[in-house]
């Protein structure tokens, strides 16, 4: 059955332009489909730099692939055009990062909503076009009387990044790419915008692709994780395990360091980096071997590929070399499957 | 220095010039008649001494420049004439070849250009980086507010106004010319400062001018400056009050003003023309102005080609001497 | 206990804007032990930074410090050598200078010296047109430090050697580091004078998880090594848990919650640090994890009662009319509201 | 210390107070700059409108035989030239071919600035490089000196005033074309543009509705640039004598006088009022834009 998006080799490089000779390697050879029936909840985690927004880009059609391709219902994107164009543009939507920078200053935050119910017909009338608004502003947890009529700098963060949920809701997408949606909101907020997405999620039956370096945020949100080290997938699977029993070093070392509100768990020391690390080329062979302290001989000379270490993970690491590889386009096997559930029908259609 | 980020400069530079000689070139073309011709024949039937060396002159225009021959051909020997400095000769003054017309006035030009163009630059930004200053005096802010006003003046129109008071009012400073008629003038102070009190207006009328500009430009730029986090740590450090200004913020503020000096230098030098023609000051400007009342053409090419090969050098200077002032314009790696 | 380095009384800084005094910072009291590490934490426009501007007295218009007094142990060596004239600071309390009485000359003297700043954002924290040596060394010549070219090179490498950089570091210019090395720069130089007190603001907000802890276990150790005092400011719950012995919760202006690091995790008092703390993901398990309701209330009004009262699930009607007072409730945790304080 | 000040705002301003007039208020207030500068350009066009209604400024035409020059009289308030012309009907009628020929070449070079702006800095691709080329040589190279080439090739056709707009409006769209372009470049790289292409609208609607409304205060204040760069360089051209030679503008008034050494001669009266007019003009014009500068980069927007 194809899927509903698919990343499928996908590598980006950025730079290389006449004069300068320096190019930076975002994404290589990364291979990713997601569904939507069941809908499931995915985290990218990844350093700054790790290629992980990228990635959402290249999903989202704003960015060209150097090599491989990303298909949308088996198509490749560069070839859909016109009317299915725009039914890819619902079916795929995206919150972004920063609610500072999401809406136009020269309009009121209305605009962000009516544009997309103008643009995909959503609404016949005037007055059916205000109670869609108001509806998916009330399934967000926002009073429309609060916010609509109102310019994007009399609001705080969380109230427009409530209303940027509100807006992917409005289309009805089959997807959501959220890049770092929480990260430039207070603690206090974050909880209740990350409950919004889940429920779309839950009750409206939307694929989440949940995009952020915060471990701990992705590891209650989501059902299975991919975890981004220089645009290489370093560690994927059910996410429960990849946190409570990490097998690639960098994993290890990205649960270790995240600080925890916990005063009974103390920062686990730092292992001491490995000599033979020092010597990696940081352009070829494991993007990690300069930093990691099991780094081998052979870890410098190819990049490992991906070994499935067991039901529900895999791991690019030579340390399970002993494992049935596992093709990148197949890293989806270890997904654990999210529970089937009816795609509730809520009034607005 | 990395040698791609020269070469780049430097092609940008050779660009510039060719498309300056190419303009120069095609622009009289595009009108159908040749006012070049038309202009020698009309000297030509004007009779008397210079009668036959118009015919001649013609003769070998029309071998050159000749309409029959095709564009392409012509254009090629208009560029190898331009590589040899060769702008043909001066009608109203033949048989005197352009480029020596050019040597003899070009000096007085570069003279009164640079000096007052760095002047200008130095105290503008300087005025414009302490007025930005809060603790910078008061009274500064007050003395140079008008300054600021008298930008929007145009300079040959100030040189007008100083000429008339402290020249015809006053009587102080010359009015005209760049040294006292029929005097011989050398390197012996007595010319020297002859010189420079024929100069002296000019120079004023640019120098206040720009000021204003520069100091606009600069104190702006520091309003940028002072928002920026490092100022915050550089504050923290309990540093002195003259090393955060100097050593930090203008040290920070110069870099687009040095940017804007290349952007400005055609800006400048067109004003500059102005003065001259305004003071009879032997430049080239000056030159370019009677060229212009005698339709003198080869001379006019000459010089407009001379001045945009002169901005175009120095703009080619100020971008390789960017990289000095801010290390990260070359800087290659990723970070 | 050792004794206190830092005492803030009282300390108020207002911003006079067309609408209005906003009360940033609006009668805040806290101190800070010897070699101790001290939070500061809460949410945007908790008045947190300001606090820690204040402390520098680095706020700009249309901010201004209102009131309160800053006592800081160690400021009046400094003012000595700096050959200040006698300093017409009241030496009370062993020592301790109240900075509020200090000329700006003097103040100026003090910074760096004895109260140093790890600036937020240090990713441009630093001048980009200056090597990092000149921008360690221009702390020492300010400050009348009359160093050799030779010993100055030593100190730097020392400095840098002591925050975990290769002295080569020094020839660098800022855009050719990394952030956690820029980061270190900025300690390297906050400690160059051996400041009493070092204010850490946010400094490792931009950083990644792993970079960050490394770059604060090397403040830890050189902040050990140097027996000072730091004060880190920050929106980061489980950082503040594993970097500070002692905590402070700040909410609108005012100092909700001060408490050991230990207590204040296990049993929260004050209701806003219950609900923040709650609000805290965790790695351990998957539960429901719920937001505070409501929006934090604007500072340009003049809140009768408890500025966390519309919002807090246990509020009483004192609450509303009544301003809570910051008392100790239990040995060393300070608490500013009524509920805490019946139950004593 | 922002988010301070932000969050303050959040709070109390909930109800939308239809006030714009309060903030233009506001900013008038903060730049008195500009109410300075609209006075005196005000003052130029009422000086125009009135002259023009009262004095015969027939008498602008140059005589066929130009009899002796007199001073300021009863007759003529602001006496003649050695060409026979009334200065005053001059000055009034010069004020406002000036002002043409800034606006023709002010409000031409930025609508094609514009123009070429969005198409380069919003589709880039080839477009955009072979234009990025074009304008950061064109104005590397004077633009005087360009015009001069010009000026010089068409200066035995005769030149009109609506040429000579043309004329200078051949070089002044570089400088829009340049800055406005960088504003698109920045602009289409917000999140907001590509929220609104996700959102399904198309890249003309994007640059009508999503970028173009936000610079508008940019475009009015490099509008303001435009005009006062083009008059001066209108200016300058007619003082070498490469103007329209019949018309009696402010510039050609500068030319006479310095053809006809006026100053040497003492007509006073000859060349201090077109000096005057043109430095209250440029002066006026300067205010203005100073004024406009805050709207035209934020960044230089002080006050909370």
């Amino acid at each position: 059955m194809t899927a509903l998006l698919e990343a499928r080799h996908v590598t980006k490089i950025f730079g290389g332009g006449f004069f300068t000779k320096s190019y930076t390697t975002a994404l290589e050879n990364f291979s990713m489909t997601i569904e939507n029936d069941p809908p499931s909840v995915t985290a990218v985690v990844g350093e700054s730099g790790s290629g992980k927004t990228t990635l959402a880009r290249l999903l989202l059609g704003l960015v060209e692939p150097t090599r491989g391709q990303v298909l949308y219902k088996g198509e490749d994107l560069r070839k859909i055009g016109g009317r299915e164009r725009r039914v890819f543009r619902r079916d795929v939507q995206v919150i972004f990062q920063d609610p500072f920078e999401v809406y136009n200053p020269f309009y009121k935050v209305d605009h962000v909503l009516t544009t997309p119910i103008e643009k995909f017909g959503l609404a016949k009338s005037r007055q059916e076009r205000d109670s869609l608004v108001v509806q998916v502003l009330e399934a967000v947890g926002l009073r429309p009387e609060e916010t609509l009529g109102r310019h994007p700098h009399q609001l705080s963060g969380g109230q427009r990044q409530r209303i940027m949920v509100a807006r992917a809701l409005l289309l009805r997408p089959r997807v959501i790419l959220a890049d770092e949606p929480v990260s430039m909101i207070d603690a206090s907020l974050r909880a209740t915008i990350l409950g919004s997405l889940l429920k779309l999620n839950q009750e409206f039956g939307i694929s989440i692709l949940y995009i952020t370096h915060d471990l701990t945020t992705a590891y209650q949100v989501s059902e299975n994780i991919v975890v981004l080290y220089r645009g290489n997938v370093c560690e994927t699977g059910d996410v429960e395990l990849v946190v409570k029993k990490p097998l690639h070093p960098y994993t290890r070392l990205l649960v270790g360091s995240v600080p925890l509100p916990d005063v009974n768990r103390r920062w686990a020391a730092e292992a001491p980096a490995s000599s033979i690390g020092q010597k990696a080329d940081p352009n070829k062979g494991c993007r990690f071997a300069n930093r990691c302290p099991n780094a081998m001989e052979k870890c410098i000379r190819e990049t490992p590929p991906l070994y499935r270490v067991d039901e529900k993970r895999a791991a690019s690491c030579y340390l399970y070399d002993d494992k049935p590889q596992l093709r990148s386009e197949d890293m989806m096997e270890v997904f654990i499957k999210g529970t089937p559930r009816l795609k509730t029908v809520v009034g607005v259609q | 220095m990395p040698l791609d980020y020269v070469l780049r400069r430097f092609a940008v530079f050779v660009v510039v010039v060719w498309a300056a000689a190419t303009l120069n070139f095609l622009l009289p073309k595009t009108t159908g008649v040749d006012p070049v011709s038309q202009k020698l024949m009309q000297e030509a039937t004007r009779g008397g001494y210079i009668q036959q060396g118009m015919t001649q002159m013609m003769q070998v225009y029309r071998e050159k420049f000749g309409l029959d021959k095709p564009l392409w051909q012509q254009y090629l020997t208009y560029m190898n004439d331009l590589i040899h400095l060769d702008f043909n000769y001066s009608i109203s003054q033949y048989p005197k070849k352009v480029i020596e017309i050019i040597r003899d006035s070009i000096w007085w030009t570069i003279g009164l250009l640079l000096s007052t163009t760095i002047l200008e630059f130095l105290l503008g930004s300087l005025a414009g980086a302490l007025m930005a200053w809060p603790k910078s005096p008061k009274w500064l802010g007050y003395i140079f507010t008008p300054f600021l006003t008298l930008s929007a003046v145009p300079y040959y129109l100030l040189g007008l106004v100083l000429v008339y008071i402290f020249g015809f009012q006053l009587r102080w400073l010359p009015m005209f010319g760049g040294y006292t008629p029929g005097t011989f003038i050398g390197l012996d102070p007595r010319s020297l400062l002859d010189i420079a009190s024929h100069a002296l207006l000019p120079a004023l009328s640019l120098i206040l001018s720009a000021i204003g500009f520069w100091a606009l430009g600069m104190r702006s730029m520091m309003v940028t400056v002072q928002g920026e986090d490092y100022m915050i740590l550089a504050e923290a450090k309990g540093l002195k009050d003259n090393t955060l200004l100097y050593k930090y913020a203008l040290r920070n503020a110069i870099l687009p003003q040095v940017t804007s000096l290349a952007i400005a230098l055609g800006y400048v030098v067109s004003g500059a023309v102005l003065v001259e023609v305004v003071f009879a000051y032997p430049g080239i400007g000056n030159l370019l102005y009677l060229a212009i009342r005698n339709m003198d053409y080869f001379v006019i090419q000459g010089i407009v080609m001379l001045i945009i090969f002169a901005i175009a050098t120095t703009t080619l200077i100020l971008d390789l001497a960017l990289p000095l002032l801010d290390p990260r314009i070359t800087y290659k790696g990723a970070s | 206990m050792k004794p206190d380095v830092l005492d803030v009384k009282d300390l108020k800084v207002y911003y006079h804007t067309p609408r209005g005094a906003v009360k940033a910072v609006d009668g805040v009291s806290f101190q800070l032990f010897a070699e101790e590490r001290l939070g500061l934490v809460g949410e945007s426009g908790s008045g947190k930074t300001t606090s820690a501007m204040a402390l520098l007295r680095m706020i700009k218009a249309p901010g201004k410090i209102e009131g309160g007094e800053i006592w800081l142990e160690g400021a009046d060596q400094v003012l000595a050598r700096h050959g200040g004239k006698n300093g017409n600071g009241q030496y009370a309390k062993g020592g301790k200078v109240n900075l509020q009485t200090l000329t700006d000359e003097q103040m100026v003297s003090l910074r760096l010296s004895a109260i140093a700043l790890i600036a937020q954002g240090s990713m441009n924290s630093l001048n980009p047109v200056m090597r990092i040596r000149d921008q360690i060394a221009d702390g020492y010549q300010d400050h009348g430090y009359k160093l050799t070219k030779q010993e100055l090179k030593e100190r730097t490498a020392d400095l840098l050697n002591r925050v975990g950089l290769r002295p080569s570091v020094a020839d660098m210019y800022p855009h050719e580091l990394s952030g956690g090395m820029k980061l270190r720069v900025c300690i390297a130089i906050a400690i160059s004078l051996s400041p009493k007190v070092i204010l850490a603001d946010e400094p490792t907000s931009a950083l990644d998880v792993v970079v960050q802890r490394q770059v604060m276990e090397t403040l830890r150790r050189v902040q050990e090594e140097l027996g000072a005092s730091v004060l880190l400011v920050g929106h980061d719950m489980g950082l503040m848990a594993q970097a500070v012995d002692r905590l402070g919760v700040m909410y609108a202006g005012k100092m909700a919650e001060v408490s050991p690091v230990h207590d204040i995790f296990t049993k929260p008092l004050h209701p806003y640090a219950q609900l923040l703390i709650a609000s805290l993901p965790s790695l351990d398990v998957k539960g429901e994890f719920k937001g505070i309701p409501g929006l934090p209330p604007s500072l340009l009004e003049d809140i009768p009662g408890c500025p966390f009262a519309p919002r807090c699930p246990y509020k009483m009607e004192r609450c509303e009319v009544e301003k809570p007072i910051l008392k100790e409730v239990a040995p060393n945790r300070h608490v500013a509201c009524f509920l805490v304080e019946g139950a004593k | 210390m922002a988010d301070v000040v932000a969050l303050s705002g959040t709070a109390t301003d909930y109800a939308v107070k239809k006030d714009t007039w309060g903030n233009v208020r506001r900013y008038l207030r903060r730049n008195p700059s500009l109410l300075v500068g609209m006075f005196l350009l005000f003052c130029l066009l009422a000086f125009w409108l009135v002259g023009s209604a009262v004095y015969d400024t027939s008498r602008a035409a140059a005589l066929s035989v130009p009899d002796t020059v007199h001073p300021p009289s009863a007759e003529y308030p602001l006496g003649t030239d050695r060409i026979g012309r009334d200065i005053m009907a001059v000055m009034i009628q010069g004020t406002m071919l000036t002002l043409r020929i800034g606006l023709i070449a002010g409000i031409l070079g930025v609508s094609v600035g514009t123009i070429v702006a969005f198409l380069g800095g919003y589709y880039r691709g080839w477009f955009d490089t072979l234009l990025k080329g074009i304008v950061d040589v064109g104005l590397t190279i004077p633009g005087m000196l360009i015009l001069i080439i010009i000026a010089v090739n068409i200066k035995d056709q005769g030149l009109t005033v609506d040429q000579m707009g043309l004329v200078v409006a051949i070089y002044s769209w570089l400088w829009p074309a340049r800055t406005i372009r960088s504003q698109v470049l920045t602009m289409r790289e917000r999140t907001w543009v590509e929220v609104a292409r996700l959102s399904g609208v198309s890249g003309p609607e994007i640059i009508f509705k999503e970028i173009l409304p936000n610079l508008m205060p940019y475009m009015l204040a490099s509008l303001v640039g435009s005009v006062s760069s083009a008059i001066l360089a209108s200016i300058g051209l007619e003082t070498l004598g490469l103007g329209p030679m019949a018309a009696p503008t402010l510039g050609m008034t500068i030319y006479w006088v310095i053809f006809y050494s006026a100053m040497l001669r003492g007509y006073y009266w000859w060349w201090m009022p077109p000096i005057a007019i043109i430095v209250v003009l440029f002066v006026g014009l300067f205010m203005v834009s100073m004024g406009l500068d805050e709207l035209a980069n934020p960044r230089l927007r002080r006050g909370v």
